[in-house]
């Protein structure tokens, strides 16, 4: 709940340069802004019905450990 | 939603243009004077619309030309009037023998023979030479005379130079800044007693006309500081300037922000200092307060006393000064954030007496602080704005009753009366902070009550960045600290070097001429060794 | 952000100073790898991150006054130098949602445990972008304040627990395998030392034609020595108990026990950390948004701040959930995903540099050769 | 742009504001703390079971400072509770208890004589790996039962648990006792070669019939467990030779009455080698002392009897770390860490001997190099002697 909750104070203080950008017609600007705010509350609804999934930093982390085999022995 | 935004430019764009349509009056048509006495008379009478105050006295000049003065009684010596002016031309006039008053055809011709004022000044349009009487001058008209000649004859109830309330110091000059203009130009004149030191007028406000005087030394200050402060103040398009504190908030450069970028004071001595430093001042005709710019973080815990101490007590006033600012600003907060978060900082025994003070407490810690804070503002504030007398009453019963009573009747813990004691105390040591540090202390204190110590640093982290990012007439607001211009720092921010070694004027405000002295570290008692003082010499 | 906002060659150093010690009082890998030598770490990473800083330099020089993203796309075109922007903008945002998360846990692990971990990122995360808003100048200001500060930090703090400092605790030495030493090095380079890839992005806010070079390498090796007196100090204090602790400059803070007064002051020394962190963050977000900027073509990041903010928060919370793996990754796969990035890309870039600039001189060897036989 | 984003600032302020309010946090008042002061450890019924028991302070009942008194009634409030570790028996009792058990202002933990027996890792384990346990908190081994140590009432302190720890602190000062610390115990039983020592404390009843406790040696430890006792004389041997002593006395029995020498200086350094397979320790002990009380009325600040007295001295010494030596030898417990020494100095070598280190030890050959210097005879030249003595 706490996520969604911040996640939307987020969004709302975001939502604040809108009328601005609106205004100067910033045709690049809220394509930027609608893309984040999208993968915002995407992520807010998979974790809201807590889906477990995989993000791009852990498919990395996977890749250059299983496949690569690159990483040391875990020594800590 | 989206209509809400588009009803919202709309709102904003109708405000626009109402504001323009219903300008203030317009400046009134030129009426030149006319040869005619009785026409400039009555037009004069008409301006002023048969006000009590005014006065205008037609007399003869040696009992045959007619001729009339104009002046607002109250504002002009009466004596000078009647020496310099009526006797001449009535009595003066007549001893002359072959005196022909008809043969005066201007102006020239008066001011040459007959009067014996200092300052005059021809004047062709009746509207202004009725400005010319609200300013304290007279007005002469003569018959068959199509100008008329303003006379300075300033001379109305002044205050006289007392002892300044506000930055008292115990050894420094006593003299404050009083209402009226010239007393105060004469006051800096005194002190700067080089021709350099310009005094530019500028006459603002549609009705208030409030003269103002731009002060800076010409090699000195920075021209495009001049310039700009200039191009600010003619900016300035509004109905009428009471005080310099309306000066202030047209010019400044952050308006809505919570610390002052000008700084105003009440003693000549502090603006010389600021003046020879490269500083702007701007007096307002009708105030003792003379703005100063760029005013700079760090000034806030300059005192005029600090110049005029020893050096190192210099700086344990300034540490003070800083440390009580920062004090009285984190205080509350750092208390909340120990007892609701990291009550391991606390000492064993100190925290005993906590808990067994905060038993049967009511509120929790925070909202015990803030009902205390708040209190406090609230005495405060009754004790300023009544007179002295009651004042000081308030006070008192204000301190008894939040510390003993409340603490006794068990509403609130005595730990918190301390630290409010403690706030209260930490924030006047330099005024000109003190009312900000109010405002951003409850800011502090609902972002401990939330986070804790975590919440402190980020809002201490804001403030610091939000500090960095204001500029003040074009010069950081942190200037010897943020930009680091380390050899400034040293010599008078925290510590204030030795007058001897201040060489050079801070760089911070680019000045024109950056040397200020030449001197070196005066060594008076060891002329026994000859070797070294004659190559000093 | 605007274009007047002006760095000075001080303040550049003051930013780069600020954000290696940020980085550089965090030093856990090392210490839990190599025991009592990972002082012996700090100096071969230095040593052995000279050729980065050789590449770094090379590009500057190449392109003065031309941020990383530009100076891609100057080498590899429009398109090709906009995937490799994207990549490099990727990594910036790797490195702030690492940052943010290694912060994070630090505070709901050690200071306040019970706090809601969204709630800490979220505060972080509105201070972090109101900052960057004002733009980099008045970050640039501040870091003289946050850089002194942290030294005066680290130098009281040394000596309180200098009472405890124990100098057997370095003995014996160099008695581990050598793949350790290997690994320290690598994390030293690639985690610390790489990170300073991002100063490339902070080029166009500087003044004119100021030399980086001096600055740069002065930060560097002040870094080097805060690093070094930071690991001493804890190697000195903890010693045989270095491996096993989490996080060693914390541990530290609480072995001072002066009186009852001075005890338990560790959480205090943490919210040092957490400005020089807070410094950091802001420096990464301003990198990663004039990154987007530089893709998408829009002339200042400014507006899409508080939405990427809002992202980075999102995306730190869900990537690693559980401490353990994101502690696991920090340690051992970060190194390699940070020296790809960090070495062979702007290697790749300076290489293609240097053969476009060869084949342009040649044409113009070929003209002028041309012209004189004519 | 501008006065756009004044009101960003203010309404993100306010949003953070007043959402974060309900945000809820680890914050705790301070009456919800139960400030545990001393935590007494002792064995269970069943196996692996601990019986732990915590004095808690009550506030309103211990005399601070402010003006109103405190309440009738013992200052502290002692708990215990039987769990399987540590943590199940903290988390038995905090169900009994109206407030969280607060560990930060703990300040010794007593562990007894039988548990230390077995082993007293687990126990450290959950001390070290607590985020609110101070780092640097006190052990001590009670002869007996743990809780009963806890809970002699001490004449001068308001609690045992202040009690105990100030009384080992006071030994300190007097150089009997090295008082041991979570986190310098913990590095000296990771790292090879040494054997770690915890004060032991009992109780005994005074003459006023007062349960009291006083310091009683030390207990020496092998990776945990307790495998041996150092009694009172030895364990200040031991602080002289890890050169902890600041200040203390020797007695010493010369020209037929006592004589006491004030230690006001103490330097000893131990130089190990290891000389084929063996290691050799070359003991180098500097002492000054000041004459401050004898029985022998002659003056015995003549050259040659001060010459004596520094032999008898140098030899007073030398016994006691022999006699140290020979009992941790028969243990074969490196109670002073020369194995640690080593191996600091002559890493390769010496690595190869710590695994049978226990042996090695009783092998251990020890080379005494002992310098004392008697400095002044106090404030007067002479012993005063009534007229016609026989000077």
């Amino acid at each position: 709940m706490i996520i969604a909750g911040v996640a939307a104070m987020l969004i709302g203080i975001a939502a604040l340069d809108l009328p601005w950008l609106i205004r100067e017609k910033k045709r690049r600007e809220l394509i930027v802004y609608a893309i984040c705010l999208a993968a915002v509350s995407a992520y807010i609804l998979l974790y809201a019905l807590d889906v477990r999934f995989v993000t791009s930093l852990g498919l990395l982390h996977r890749f250059f450990e299983k496949t690569l085999g690159l990483h040391y022995g875990g020594f800590t | 939603m989206f209509s809400f935004f588009k009803k919202r430019l709309r709102h904003s764009q109708i405000r626009k243009q109402a504001a323009e349509a219903s300008r203030g009056p317009s400046p009134k048509p030129q009426t030149p004077v006319d040869a005619s006495l009785a026409k400039n008379l009555h037009g004069i009478k008409a301006l002023f619309g048969g006000s009590e105050d005014f006065v205008a006295r037609p007399f003869l000049i040696r009992g045959e030309r007619k001729a009339a003065i104009c002046y607002v009684d109250g504002l002009v010596k009466s004596g000078l009037i009647h020496e310099a002016i009526l006797k001449p031309f009535m009595i003066d006039s007549r001893l002359i023998n072959d005196m022909d008053p008809f043969a005066l055809a201007s102006m020239e011709d008066v001011t040459a023979a007959f009067l014996v004022v200092g300052e005059v000044r021809a004047e062709t349009d009746l509207n202004q030479a009725a400005e010319m009487c609200l300013n304290g001058d007279v007005v002469l008209f003569i018959d068959k005379m199509a100008e008329a000649l303003v006379v300075n004859a300033k001379g109305w109830e002044k205050r006289a130079v007392t002892d300044p309330q506000t930055d008292a110091v115990i050894r420094g000059p006593r003299e404050g800044f009083t209402e009226s203009l010239r007393t105060n130009t004469a006051l800096i004149r005194r002190r700067i007693k080089i021709p350099e030191l310009r005094m530019d007028p500028i006459t603002l406000g549609v009705r208030s006309r409030t003269h103002l005087c731009v002060t800076y030394i010409e090699n000195v200050a920075n021209p495009a500081l001049v310039e700009e402060v200039k191009r600010r103040l003619h900016t300035i398009d509004t109905d009428a300037i009471i005080n310099s504190g309306y000066v202030e908030e047209f010019i400044e450069d952050t308006p809505l922000s919570l610390f002052p970028t000008i700084y105003y004071t009440e003693k000549p001595d502090v603006v010389a200092g600021k003046l020879l430093e490269g500083r702007v001042a701007v007096i307002t005709d009708g105030t003792p307060f003379v703005l100063t710019m760029p005013f700079l973080f760090m000034e806030n815990f300059q005192s005029a006393e600090d110049y005029t101490v020893r050096p190192p007590i210099a700086f344990v006033l300034r540490l003070i000064r800083l440390l009580s600012f920062f004090i009285s600003l984190v205080t509350p907060a750092f208390y909340i954030a120990l007892t609701k978060y990291h009550q391991e900082l606390i000492p064993t025994p100190l925290l005993f007496t906590m808990a067994a003070i905060s038993d049967g407490l009511p509120f929790p810690s925070a909202v015990e602080t803030a009902i205390m804070l708040a209190a406090f503002e609230l005495i405060k504030e009754a004790g300023i704005r009544l007179p002295k007398p009651v004042g000081q009453a308030i006070s008192i019963v204000g301190a008894l009753v939040m510390g003993q009573a409340a603490t006794q009747a068990g509403l609130v813990s005595a730990p918190v009366v301390i630290i409010v004691a403690l706030t209260a105390v930490t924030s006047f040591t330099s005024p000109t902070v003190s009312d900000v540090t109010t405002i951003l202390r409850w800011f502090l204190l609902v972002l401990a009550t939330v986070l804790g110590g975590l919440g402190i640093t980020l809002g201490l982290l804001t403030i610091l960045v939000y500090l960095a990012s204001i500029k003040s007439f074009s010069t950081d607001y942190l200037a010897p600290f943020a930009p680091l211009q380390t050899p400034d720092i040293l010599r008078d921010t925290l510590y204030r070097a030795p007058l001897w070694s201040m060489r050079t004027r801070p760089a911070s405000l680019k000045p024109f001429d950056a040397i200020r002295q030449k001197m070196s570290k005066p060594n008076f008692n060891d002329n026994q060794r000859p070797g070294r003082g004659e190559r000093r010499r | 952000m605007n274009a007047k906002s002006r760095i000075s060659g001080l303040q550049f150093f003051t930013v780069t100073a600020c954000f290696l010690i940020g980085t550089f009082l965090r030093i856990t890998s090392i210490t839990s790898v190599l025991a009592n030598d990972a002082w012996v770490s700090v100096f071969t990473g230095a040593v052995a991150y000279l050729p980065f800083l050789a590449v770094f330099l090379g590009l500057v020089k190449r392109y003065p006054g031309k941020s990383l993203f530009e100076i891609n796309e100057a080498v590899f075109g429009a398109v090709a130098g906009r995937i490799l922007s994207c990549v490099y903008t990727y990594f910036f945002t790797m490195i702030l949602t690492t940052t943010l998360l290694d912060m994070a846990n630090f505070i709901v692990g050690f200071i306040m445990p019970g706090t809601p971990i969204t709630l800490v990122l979220a505060a972080f995360m509105v201070s972090c972008v109101y900052a960057t808003r004002k733009g980099l100048e008045p970050l640039a200001r501040i870091s003289a304040l946050l850089a002194s500060g942290a030294c005066l930090v680290l130098v009281v703090n040394s000596l309180l627990t200098v009472a405890n400092a124990d100098t057997r605790y370095l003995f014996p030495m160099f008695t581990l395998p050598f793949l350790r030493y290997v690994q320290g090095t690598h994390t030293t380079i690639s985690l610390y030392f790489g990170e300073s890839i991002v100063f490339l992005t902070l080029l166009p806010m500087l003044d004119t034609k100021t030399d980086i070079k001096k600055p740069m390498i002065a930060s560097l090796l002040f870094a080097v020595v805060i690093a070094f007196l930071a690991v001493t100090r804890e190697i000195l204090t903890l010693g045989p108990l270095l491996p096993y602790v989490a996080r060693p400059s914390y541990e530290t803070m609480r072995i001072i026990d002066i009186e009852t007064i001075l005890t338990r002051i560790e959480s205090i020394y943490a919210f040092i950390m957490i400005s020089l962190t807070f410094f950091k963050a802001c420096t990464l977000l301003f990198a990663s948004a004039s990154g987007i900027a530089q893709i998408t073509r829009i002339e200042s990041p400014k507006p899409i701040l508080f939405p990427f903010g809002a992202f980075v928060v999102v995306f730190a919370l869900q990537t690693y959930p559980i401490v353990g793996d994101f502690l696991y990754w920090s340690s051992n796969v970060s190194p390699f995903i940070f020296t790809i990035i960090e070495f062979i890309l702007p290697l790749l870039t300076l290489l293609a540099a240097w053969t476009k600039g060869f084949i342009g001189s040649s044409q113009r060897l070929h003209v002028k050769k041309g012209a004189v036989r004519k | 742009m501008k006065s756009r984003s004044f009101t960003a600032y203010l309404l993100s302020g306010i949003l953070l504001c007043c959402f974060l309010l309900t945000g809820c946090t680890s914050g705790a008042q301070i009456d919800q703390l139960a400030i545990v002061m001393g935590v007494g450890i002792d064995k269970g019924s069943a196996p692996d079971n601990y019986l732990v028991t915590a004095q808690i302070a009550r506030p309103s009942h211990v005399r601070t400072a402010n003006e109103g008194g405190a309440a009738q009634g013992k200052p502290y409030l002692d708990i215990q509770q039987e769990g399987k570790g540590i943590s199940m028996a903290m988390y038995e009792m905090m169900r009994q208890m109206s407030r969280r058990a607060y560990l930060a202002h703990n300040e010794v933990i007593v562990i007894s004589e039988d548990v230390a027996a077995e082993t007293i890792l687990p126990i450290l384990d959950y001390f070290i790996r607590s985020l609110e346990a101070k780092f640097t908190v006190d052990l001590v081994i009670a002869r007996g039962t743990a809780s009963g140590l806890l809970a002699a009432d001490s004449n001068l302190e308001q609690m045992p648990a202040k009690h105990l720890q100030n009384l080992l602190e006071n030994q300190v000062k007097n150089a009997s006792i090295e008082e041991m610390p979570l986190y310098k115990f913990l590095s000296d039983m990771l790292s090879p070669g040494i054997a770690p020592t915890i004060p032991i404390m009992e109780l005994y009843t005074d003459e006023t019939g007062i349960q009291n406790a006083r310091v009683q040696g030390a207990a020496v430890f092998d990776g945990g467990t307790l495998a041996g006792t150092l009694s009172a004389e030895q364990t200040r041997t031991l602080q002289l030779v890890r050169d902890k002593v600041k200040s203390g006395y020797i007695n010493l029995d010369a020209f037929g009455s006592y004589v006491s020498l004030d230690i006001t200086h103490s330097k000893t350094s131990v130089t190990p080698r290891v000389e084929n397979g063996r290691v050799i320790a070359k003991i180098r002990i500097r002492q000054e002392y000041i004459l401050i009380d004898t029985g022998v009325q002659a003056d015995i600040t003549t050259e040659d009897a001060k010459a004596q007295l520094e032999r008898l001295a140098a030899m007073r010494l030398i016994q006691s770390v022999e006699s140290l030596l020979q009992d941790t030898k028969a243990q074969g417990l490196d109670v002073c860490g020369f194995g640690q020494m080593a191996y600091r100095k002559y890493p390769r070598q010496v690595e190869a001997l710590l695994e049978t280190w226990p042996e090695q030890y009783k092998a251990l050959e020890v080379e005494y190099d002992v310098e004392t210097v008697i400095t002044i005879t106090g404030s007067i030249l002479r012993p005063m002697a009534p007229k016609g003595g026989e000077q």
